[in-house]
């Protein structure tokens, strides 16, 4: 155990920009990560604004309706494909993995570089896009509209073909990362669990994506060549589509989830100083999900037209996949028994994700159920749905584990005081905002609606209104963020008294991560037996 | 790191690799030979059979998986797993789809760039 | 164990590994996930075929008779020899054969040119007839979704043929540092790696063949 | 929004979850709503109580040290206890929900087919003896309807939050909508799958009548509007054709251009000609609207041909001509 803060660590290592943009260290790259990532958050969550800012009222206000349809393919493909999706694996999960798994680096570094500037990449396709005309489809790009319209739908798909690439390769390096870079003593079911997580997300990644990209080349060639697969002017099938789409983001919803479920059990064991309950069942349900999470695309399907044999079929692999989730909720509930529970922030966001992802579930139990989910497909039922499983489910958590990991990863401490005040502003506003939609939803308002019949008008303000609560919440934090990085106290090397294996090294660890390769010899959450 | 110290690879007989050279060789004369003769629909079976022996051929000796790790097999057969329920989910819907109405027919004639050769077209100038 | 054929140059086992042993099974099984990745891009093509020939099996019929079978045998078998000759020189390196490796490998560059070379005649042709996808389509034809055929078509094996171009690249790139003295038999993951990647080409295009030039 | 139709409120009738019920659905659907809804309220309720209880007992403050003991830390019966009910009962929501799904796809023999048309943006409905209308579909009353659907362009959904019904319409294929009205009155259709700058716009109203007024109705269609003078009925067709979607009558642009002051202005085409709109240019426009696409506006209007009478036409452009 290493106390005393050693005066060199991978922030200060090396310096000047080219250590940074030609660096290898999976730390170095996972904070470039996270600077990429909160950028395209910020400009997401901006387009967001915008929108619920117009569907103040009915009819025109700031945009017309085409700007209106740009702006929300924008702000969902932005979200899906530049935050959400690398959120957790790409920044923290590249920062704590080999952390946790007592590695010296993930297995290909240059791979990990190389994924990030894919990663890039894709990021100025999206945006050349956005300054080329948006492509106005929905970031579901459905066939034949996206075929036909005339907006930049190309470089926008493109975009997101590359961004596949970056995905599958940090999927594809984590795999192999835990298969073979374990140290002595690192057993399967001595894995922390959001390593277990991260795995199960890998698996996903790197099976799913692949058929996202070629969905894309045949929706490109379709637009420069006539292939004509998708295109029902030609003979082709539009429902194919679909399903060659949700083949990928339906597992995609699970890429982002899943992640968080790691994160939350690293916290709610370390926050309340106790064992988590139930390790098997967790980091097996996380498998579990990520297999059956690839059965289950057809229940966004229900009223397209696809077979009814199909929609029965999925609708039942659907409620299967809800029992895993459901396990992870009750084990964690139970490792706060008789535990010595921490209430800093990290724990509040657990509590948050608790709560929502509750909301978000049992939602989607509804969604599921055949005849309910023909009143409510395509209505802000869904959008409130699919809102209270990724930003209150995978942004939340998200937001727990950089609280978490933030003192490791820049070895500063936060203003406890300032992050419960975010804290509450971001509660109350995000169920200001989408709570709101639920009630609009069953009501009957359909989607990516622009206008809307007036009798929405109050529900819609409301909502709008919310959004500014929740932007405050986010401004708030991103402040006392930056400011800790100047004005923060130097963190210890385990400030919550964890057990896992990135707390027994400084903070912020050194370029090898551990001076000496750590043997394991206990469960990662050990935290009966005496620490030293 | 020394040169003596490299790991214990098996090193694949020469022999072996002419045995499947030749093997795919003659299975690439026989499906050839098979399209020629029409079976009808079995023609697909033959020829999708004749392609998966010599692709297990390609997979188990020239890329070695008969000598590899026991996992590098797994994860490329469950790829070929995945693959197969793709397949099948996607079909569970192809297949069954509607009932299709009679009317069906006059809905939307589609955009055909395709030339109609209609017989005695060539004889008409 | 044979001593190498040309002066080598020793390989450095990167920092974060530990042994030379785990550096390589590392980097082997993340190619084999990277063909995982591979092996779903084509397949979900292959579906798309699926559908495609379920939906028309009379335009399946007409279609293929368009293409030439010939071609597309004499390719098949061209693939099948490079992907023996890639394995050969794999298993030249590890016997420390390194002047024979660099002989088959020239070899395998050889057979994939050759390969894009018909494939070339091959689309000439089409291009000439006008059997192209729907937007470039002139053909005459019976069915009126002949056009749907050669969308696939274009699209399935224009993508091989861009992995057998990567292949050729990969291939010289081999050459390169064979010629160096990289490779030797305590050290050829990037051999083996480019040859894994070659007999996935080889594999596509085995089951490419007979769906699209032999039954109709 | 100017729709002239007075529907009935979505948010002000039924309950706090849903609108009115007008359909057989509805009651199974919100039933099943109801089940899952109380059912997730008390699951929720304990998961929240527990947590809060933990919370507070075992805050760090009063407990500071955790309870590590090995039986608190894995416990195979408990697990079980939360794995194999909510599955028994997710099993059961299944089997309920899938009953009345086949019940929903599956449409009774002696079903009225009705077919729809869904075009950018509006819907258009033809009746067993030819009658066609535009943006509104009336129906009767306790009889079963089915709709035959397709699209003439791209995705669609026909949905009636009333009925609780909803399905994509495709354009090459047909798909099918069955339901059986229980309720007099008019209802909202909405479109619900994306489908462009007219998206949100793409309504209809479904109005249910008793039998003997269906028939009435059915009966005099196609003659109707007679009586009255040919501007007032064009400014009646303006919103039950749908001409409001694209087009407004107070100088503002939407997706095609404002007819105020349409009536006698010079037109400029993309492609470079122009022309003074008089009687027979608006009546082009309505039948071919690609053959002169005015600069600045794309090429989206659907084609009228055989939708709208010759008295239907004269009566529009006499609406025009009073638009000023």
């Amino acid at each position: 155990m290493t106390d005393t803060a050693s005066t060199t660590n991978y922030l200060n290592s090396t310096t000047g920009w080219r250590s940074w943009l030609f660096t290898l260290d999976h730390k170095r790259i996972g904070l470039m990560y996270l600077l990429f990532i909160a950028i395209s958050f910020g400009l997401g969550g901006f387009f967001a604004l915008a929108l619920r800012l117009e569907l103040i009222n009915p009819g025109k206000l700031l945009f017309t309706a085409k700007q209106y349809n740009q702006m929300f393919t924008l702000h969902g493909a932005i979200m899906t494909f530049l935050f959400i999706i690398p959120s957790i694996p790409a920044s923290l999960g590249n920062f704590i993995l080999p952390l946790q798994l007592g590695a010296k680096d993930v297995a290909f570094p240059r791979l990990n570089l190389a994924s990030l500037y894919i990663y890039v990449l894709g990021a100025i396709f999206c945006v050349y896009s956005m300054v080329a005309g948006a492509a106005d489809t929905g970031w579901t790009f459905y066939t034949p509209y996206s075929s036909t319209t005339d907006t930049s739908v190309i470089s926008m798909t493109m975009g997101a073909f590359i961004l596949g690439f970056s995905s599958i390769f940090t999927g594809l390096n984590f795999i192999v990362t835990i298969h073979k870079l374990r140290p002595p003593g690192m057993t399967w079911f001595r894995l922390p669990l959001f390593v277990w997580s991260l795995y199960a997300t890998a698996i996903i990644q790197v099976l799913a994506t692949p058929v996202l990209g070629i969905t894309i080349v045949l929706l490109v060639l379709e637009r420069v060549l006539g292939v004509g697969i998708f295109d029902p002017a030609l003979g082709g099938d539009p429902i194919l589509f679909q399903h060659f789409f949700w083949f990928y983001s339906h597992p995609a919803v699970y890429i982002m989830i899943l992640p968080a479920m790691g994160i939350m059990s690293e916290v709610v064991s370390a926050m309340a100083s106790k064992k988590i309950f139930g390790y098997r069942l967790i980091a097996l349900s996380s498998l579990a999900i990520a297999i059956i999470s690839f059965l289950v695309w057809g229940h966004h399907l229900f009223v397209s037209g696809q077979s009814d044999y199909a929609a029965v079929i999925f609708s039942f692999l659907t409620y299967l996949v809800s029992i895993p989730s459901a396990i992870k909720i009750f084990n964690w509930v139970s490792t706060l028994y008789r535990g010595s529970i921490d209430l800093r922030a990290p724990f509040l966001y657990f509590a948050a994700f608790l709560f929502m992802f509750c909301v978000g579930g049992f939602t989607g139990v509804m969604l599921a159920s055949l005849s309910l989910d023909v009143h409510l497909h395509d209505t802000y039922f869904v959008v409130a749905h699919f809102h209270y499983v990724m930003v209150g489910g995978t942004t939340i958590a998200f937001l727990s584990g950089l609280h978490y990991w933030w003192p490791k990863m820049i070895g500063k401490m936060y203003s406890e005081f300032w992050a419960f005040v975010a804290w509450l502003f971001i509660m109350v506003g995000f169920n200001m905002t989408f709570f709101t939609q639920f009630l609009l939803g069953s009501k009957g308002m359909p989607r990516r609606y622009y206008n809307y019949l007036d009798q929405f008008q109050p529900l819609h303000a409301f909502s709008t209104s919310g959004t500014w609560v929740l932007a405050i919440g986010f401004l708030i934090m991103a402040f006392y963020l930056i400011d800790s990085i100047m004005n923060g106290k130097p963190a210890p090397a385990n400030p919550w008294g964890a057990t896992t294996l990135e707390w027994q090294t400084d903070s912020p660890p050194i370029t090898e991560n551990f001076h000496d390769t750590p043997v394991v010899t206990t469960d990662p959450y050990e935290y009966g037996v005496a620490k030293s | 790191m020394s040169q003596e110290s490299h790991h214990d690879h098996f090193i694949v007989p020469t022999s072996v690799y002419v045995g499947a050279l030749g093997a795919l060789l003659i299975l690439t004369v026989i499906t050839v030979a098979i399209a020629q003769i029409n079976f009808g629909s079995f023609n697909l079976i033959v020829a999708l059979l004749v392609a998966i022996i010599k692709a297990s051929v390609v997979m188990f000796v020239f890329m070695g998986l008969w000598w590899d790790d026991a996992f590098n097999r797994f994860a490329f057969l469950s790829s070929l797993l995945f693959l197969f329920l793709f397949f099948l989910f996607t079909f569970a819907d192809v297949w069954f789809r509607d009932f299709r109405s009679p009317l069906e027919s006059e809905i939307l004639p589609i955009k055909s760039p395709v030339r109609p050769a209609v017989v005695g077209e060539k004889s008409s100038h | 164990m044979n001593a190498p054929d040309v002066p080598i140059q020793t390989h450095q086992v990167a920092h974060h590994f530990a042994t030379a042993k785990q550096e390589f099974d590392s980097a082997k099984f993340g190619m084999w996930l990277f063909l995982v990745t591979e092996v779903l891009f084509f397949g979900a093509l292959f579906v798309a075929y699926g559908f495609l020939r379920w939906r028309y099996p009379e335009m399946f019929v007409e279609a293929h008779r368009i293409l030439s079978w010939k071609m597309g045998a004499f390719n098949t078998l061209v693939l099948i020899v490079s992907s023996f000759t890639i394995v050969m020189a794999v298993q030249s390196i590890q016997r420390n054969r390194q002047r024979l490796a660099q002989r088959y490998l020239g070899i395998t560059a050889a057979l994939a040119g050759v390969f894009l070379v018909v494939k070339y005649f091959e689309y000439m042709d089409k291009i000439h007839h006008g059997f192209l996808p729907a937007k470039f389509f002139s053909g005459v034809g019976v069915s009126e979704h002949l056009h749907l055929f050669f969308g696939i078509y274009f699209t399935m094996t224009g993508l091989h043929g861009l992995h057998v171009l990567i292949g050729i690249g990969l291939i010289v790139w081999l050459m390169k540092r064979n010629r160096q003295g990289h490779f030797y038999s305590g050290f050829f993951t990037p051999v083996e790696m480019v040859g894994l990647y070659w007999h996935f080409v080889d594999l596509v295009w085995i089951f490419l063949f007979p769906l699209f030039y032999l039954v109709g | 929004m100017d729709n002239k139709i007075i529907h009935e409120s979505l948010i002000a009738t039924g309950n706090t979850w849903f609108p009115s019920q007008a359909s057989t659905f509805a009651a199974s659907v919100d039933g099943m709503f109801n089940f899952i809804y109380y059912g997730s309220i008390i699951i929720s309720l304990g998961i929240l109580v527990a947590t809060i209880y933990f919370i507070w007992k075992y805050r760090k403050s009063v407990h500071a040290k955790a309870d590590n003991h090995e039986n608190l830390t894995h416990n195979t019966w408990l697990e079980l206890s939360w794995t194999i009910p909510p599955l028994i009962l997710v099993m059961g929501i299944f089997v309920v929900s899938f009953k009345d799904y086949l019940h929903m796809a599956i449409a009774p023999q002696q079903a009225t087919q009705i077919k729809v048309v869904g075009k950018k943006w509006f819907w258009a409905f033809e009746y067993p003896n030819g009658t066609k209308t535009l943006g509104e579909l009336v129906v009767p009353v306790n009889t079963p309807i089915q709709l035959l659907m397709s699209s003439d362009d791209v995705l669609h959904s026909f949905y009636i939050p009333n009925f609780r019904v909803k399905r994509d319409v495709i354009p090459n294929r047909y798909t099918k909508l069955w339901f059986e009205p229980t309720k007099k009155g008019n209802y909202q259709i909405f479109c619900t799958e994306y489908c462009g700058d007219g998206h949100s716009d793409m309504l209809a109203s479904i109005r249910v009548v008793s039998m003997p007024e269906y028939e009435k109705w059915l009966a005099t269609q196609g003659s109707g509007g007679d009586d009255l003078p040919l501007d007032e009925l064009g400014e009646k067709l303006y919103t039950s054709k749908a001409c409001v979607t694209c087009h407004s009558i107070d100088g503002s642009a939407k997706v095609g251009p404002t007819w105020k002051g349409l009536f006698g202005a010079k037109r400029a085409f993309v492609d470079g000609s122009s022309a003074v709109a008089d009687e027979n240019y608006i009546k082009e426009s309505i039948l071919i609207p690609g053959k002169h696409v005015v600069v600045g506006y794309g090429p989206v209007m659907p084609a009228y041909q055989g939708l709208l009478s010759d008295r239907e036409i004269d009566a529009l452009i006499e609406y025009i001509k009073k638009v000023k």
